[in-house]
């Protein structure tokens, strides 16, 4: 059996229904749980303070927020190769939750900042970025919203992702040429004992693994809502032609 | 008529649609609707508003595709006239009709607007044409377009008694010279010579029936069945 | 395709003006940023290339909307579709069209708009290459903008919102190069990369636009 | 409660944000979700398509 | 009238985001001012006031043409004008409306737009009451503008001409007015002229707005 | 029918106009028309394209003022429905109606809907409607004006035999009421005890054959004597 059965609505539903709660329920679980160490359990940093413990929800948002889109780009090639219906709104549902993580990462970001660098916002390669895909969130959002027709909207808003993320990168590397930036560098690499500790480092795990849980749950529970109203939609068209 | 008499050259004037439905907005509005359209002949397409003529007319120019069925000729063999007129209104009537011409790589615009009486009208800007003169004009364009199958949807609205005597001139000109019409119109045309399809029977029926559904309906109705 | 280049000129010049609003809207722009901003010499003169940059992409955004939207309405959009030329060339065309009514201008008139702001003597130089080598980046994407939201009813802002995150990189390079160039150094670098966005731009964007009319006219 | 030190308006109203916005995602998904199966099931009801 | 007003609001809401977009575009173009400028807070904090303003400025104008143009486009300005209700008031509602989707929303966000662009402290209380009290005249005098250019086939860039002039004295007062208050003195004196000003607006210019509507309708 | 049936409060169905003239963009088209109409009378215009049966039909309705001669009766008294629809794509059916009736000041949209076959309708944005829907809407919109005089610009556009037919009733129960229609068109109404008038007889004269001149050239024509 081929990953392209699940495209196929019925599929898609009957599965997602029975997979559901396995995912939502350790979603919930990894969250509460890595939250929790990290806001109780760990040290403070002996340079930041307990500004630290901003770590575990910051890191993981601003992973997801990047991830989402990228699922977002898969799933808008799959709709503009295979025609799979299942794929693009599934790229609508997974939207709104990047745009959340976008604005999660943004804010605790901010925050952050202001005991860090003395300013809430700065012109930060890392942050500049961070708030173009900000608005190409919403403007793919807004693109769906704007579009009557299901199909069309599908088109239009997979192509302005397909382009939307030439663009992104291309902004990613002139936001580096132009300013070098106070951002820490990328720590979460696979030889990262040089750059965190143990007590940091294993409750970030957790909360990352419900980061990624916490997106499935809600693309899957999204996708499905999403198929609904698509179903909805027909049958009044429906309707109206008998 | 002071028109161009040759014959069209490839592609040919000649169209057949077989089991065709069209849709609106993914929903099916017609299906198995079936014709063929030699040289020479028109077609008048008739149906109540909302039936699905318009629809039915963007189809065969390749303006959307079909959801079902076959269209055997070529789009580039149509010139497609809708309800809406695509005049620049800051454009004079003869600046509108050249660059359609160019755009279809014709000669002259003059038998054209002889032949939809626009001549006397010719350095106005079509902005400031009333509402049959605006029409006079888009009808014009069919002439300069030289292309062999004309769509028109609704060609005479808005026109008075002696222009749509002009406008059947023209189509009856234009089968003569080998060429082909499909017009959807509610009112008389002065066409007797056309075939009538009319496409009340034609509805689609809901997919309960045994109607067509959308692509994305074939996997769905199981789904929640 | 000459004709359709002819009839677009032709219509922005009737609309009235043409070659003279999109200057007259880059002109207002930094004429109101000095009274935003107070008038001191040495603030103007820092933040000239950045507001130079920015006005001349605002002029372009504010005209974006004309390269598809009237067609689109009166029914041309349909026609164009059928005719006889690939609808990758018209969306070309088009771009063209608007590019030597908006960008074309601004590039002329730019150096006169420095003397506005103080830009200081080097910066000239660089801030006319710039804008020439820019600015047709800024018309292709706009058109792509404009595809994308050609069938809903005046997506204006709609479109500013979706094309301005796209216009970010030529900004950044195009204000570099005028920064730089205004410091005495050298500016070849950000003018390089600017130049390869402009070329990518150009080489691609028009069959996305292509493919977006397509979808909105279905 | 750990000690936070001088920097716990800075943590706390970061936590804050962050669950409230997750809060809110959630809500909103569940919230639209049940909305949507009423009305499909309205629908469903309306065009005589009962089932269990 | 309230019938006129829910029209225009749903309209603008169904448009694709209708508060939304008016919004974005402010915080495109304060995003995008520092892309040109450069990164360094201390300018950027130097030209706040007046780049926030402008900035609230360019959003109004953009939807400017929303007010009028499409209502006569397909007729419903003629079906309005013969309606029982006087054309100044349909002007007062369809300021109003304007300015309830587009200025109202930027009063409220504008602190974050400070934010980003380094506003200092004790800014943000000007920043927020003067655009609390200039906008409506913005919105009032853009309808105007929209008034007069509604003849005329998408004279989007020849009403920015009009209108932006009439913009400047707000521009000036409600700048000045966060300047001083973000240098910490008291802006009193700019946020009077301000309301002057916007007083003097609402009560004028319907009439001149309505003149103009029924010129163009001839 | 299921229409209001009480008859007009002042202003009231009548219409008298004296040696009218109109102008479209300051050249005189139209001079000495002069008809008079009376509650439950309806008049057909009728005139080739270009006449200015719009621009008459627009000054009726108060749009532009007369060049000369008088009418009598309030525009207030005058509901105008154009070339143009005056609908709001985005909203629905109902959604249009019902912004009409409230700035009208008028009661329920339920007689409107069914007396143009609207009421399934209903619910769908206008914009998806086809051409023959939008024009319906726009005709229901004239009842619920709750306005004495009808004043209409080809309103049979575009409508099937079906739908013509619906709207001859309502302009019968219109003038039953005791209110007044004037119509220009191209073709048959179904509103037999209609009068006509041509507009052919009025197209004006030139001015140097003793034509109106627009109200500059008066005083212009002697400065260059
Ligand atoms: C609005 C402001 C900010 C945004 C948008 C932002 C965004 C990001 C992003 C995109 C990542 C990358 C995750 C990855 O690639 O692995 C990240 C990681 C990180 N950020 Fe921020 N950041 C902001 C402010 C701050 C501040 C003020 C600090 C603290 C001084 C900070 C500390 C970190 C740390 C320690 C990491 C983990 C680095 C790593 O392991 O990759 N961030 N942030
Ligand atoms: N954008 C749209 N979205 C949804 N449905 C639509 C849309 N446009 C048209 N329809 C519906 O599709 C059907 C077919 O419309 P079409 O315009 O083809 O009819 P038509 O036969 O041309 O009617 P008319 O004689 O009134 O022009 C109609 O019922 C119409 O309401
Ligand atoms: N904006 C304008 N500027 C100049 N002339 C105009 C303008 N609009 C219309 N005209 C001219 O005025 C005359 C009257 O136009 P009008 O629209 O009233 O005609 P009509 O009788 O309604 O024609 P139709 O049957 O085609 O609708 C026409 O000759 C037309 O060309
Ligand atoms: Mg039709
Ligand atoms: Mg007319």
């Amino acid at each position: 059996m081929s990953i392209w059965d699940y495209a196929n609505p019925k599929k898609f539903m009957q599965t997602t229904d029975r997979l559901l709660p396995f995912v939502a329920v350790p979603a919930g679980l990894m969250l509460a749980a890595g939250l929790l160490w990290g806001f109780f359990l760990t040290p403070d940093d002996y340079r930041q303070g307990a500004t630290v413990k901003l770590l575990y929800i910051h890191v993981p948002s601003a992973m997801m927020a990047i991830n989402a889109w990228g699922m977002m780009l898969v799933a808008s090639l799959v709709w503009l190769i295979r025609r799979h219906h299942v794929s693009a709104l599934a790229a609508k549902a997974a939207a709104p939750v990047g745009l959340v993580m976008t604005l999660i990462a943004l804010v605790t970001g901010a925050i952050w900042g202001q005991p860090m660098w003395g300013t809430w916002w700065a012109w930060d390669p890392r942050l500049t970025s961070f708030l173009i895909l900000f608005l190409f969130y919403l403007g793919y959002i807004a693109l769906w919203e704007a579009v009557e027709n299901p199909d069309t909207a599908a088109d239009l808003t997979s192509v302005l992702c397909l382009v939307g993320s030439v663009f992104a990168l291309l902004s990613r590397y002139a936001v580096n040429f132009w300013n070098q930036g106070l951002h820490q560098g990328a720590s979460l690499s696979l030889d990262r004992e040089q750059n965190m500790a143990d007590v940091f480092w294993y409750p970030l795990l957790v909360c990352l693994a419900g980061f990624v849980l916490l997106f499935l749950t809600l693309v899957l529970l999204r996708t499905r809502t999403e198929i609904r109203l698509r179903r909805l939609k027909a049958l009044e068209a429906r309707e109206r032609m008998a | 008529m002071p028109l161009r008499m040759d014959r069209f050259s490839a592609p040919d004037a000649s169209l057949a649609v077989t089991g065709l439905a069209v849709a609106r907005a993914g929903i099916a509005v017609l299906e198995g609707v079936s014709f063929a359209l030699s040289p020479g002949q028109a077609l008048v397409i008739r149906g109540p508003n909302g039936i699905g003529k318009t629809t039915l007319l963007r189809t065969l120019s390749g303006l959307q595709p079909p959801l079902a069925g076959r269209i055997e000729g070529a789009a580039e063999a149509v010139a497609y006239a809708g309800h809406a007129d695509g005049l620049k209104a800051t454009l004079t009537v003869a600046e509108n009709l050249s660059f359609w011409a160019a755009i279809h790589g014709s000669a002259g615009i003059g038998p054209a607007l002889a032949a939809m009486n626009l001549t006397a009208l010719q350095g106005r800007p079509a902005g400031s044409l009333s509402a049959g003169q605006k029409r006079r004009l888009a009808l014009a364009r069919m002439l300069v377009s030289g292309r062999p199958v004309w769509v028109m949807d609704e060609p005479t609205v808005s026109l008075d008694a002696g222009s749509v005597a002009l406008f059947a001139d023209a189509v009856r000109a234009h089968l003569a010279r080998g060429g082909a019409a499909v017009m959807a119109t509610h009112i008389d045309l002065g066409l007797p010579g056309a075939a009538v399809l009319d496409l009340a029977p034609f509805r689609a029926r809901p997919p309960a029936e045994g109607g067509l559904a959308g692509r994305f309906d074939n996997g769905f109705d199981e789904a929640f069945a | 395709m000459i004709a359709l280049l002819a009839r677009d000129l032709r219509l922005a010049v009737r609309a009235g003006g043409g070659f003279g609003l999109g200057l007259a809207f880059f002109l207002i722009v930094t004429a109101l940023v000095p009274f935003g901003v107070g008038p001191e010499g040495g603030t103007l003169a820092r933040i000239a290339p950045g507001i130079l940059w920015v006005g001349a992409l605002l002029a372009c955004l504010l005209s974006l909307d004309r390269i598809f939207a009237l067609d689109f309405e009166d029914g041309s959009l349909d026609l164009l579709a059928t005719a006889p030329i690939p609808l990758e060339a018209v969306v070309a065309v088009k771009s063209l069209a608007h590019w030597l009514t908006t960008g074309l201008p601004l590039v002329l008139a730019a150096p006169v708009f420095g003397l506005l702001l103080n830009l200081p003597g080097p910066g000239y130089g660089a801030l006319v290459a710039s804008l020439a080598v820019g600015t047709p980046a800024l018309s292709v994407i706009g058109a792509f903008g404009a595809a994308l939201t050609v069938g809903l009813k005046r997506g204006g802002l709609l479109l500013s919102l979706l094309v301005l995150p796209l216009y970010v990189p030529t900004l950044i390079f195009g204000a570099e190069a005028v920064r730089r160039g205004a410091g005495g150094l050298d500016f070849a670098t950000p003018l390089m990369l600017l130049a390869a966005i402009t070329a990518g731009a150009l080489a691609g964007l028009p069959f996305a636009a292509a493919a977006a009319i397509r979808v909105n006219l279905r | 409660m750990p000690e936070l030190g001088k920097y716990a308006v800075e943590v706390l109203s970061a936590y804050g944000v962050t669950l409230l916005l997750l809060a809110g995602i959630v809500a909103l998904s569940l919230r639209r979700d049940a909305r949507v199966r009423r009305l499909l099931a309205d629908q469903e009801r309306r065009m005589g398509r009962v089932h269990e």
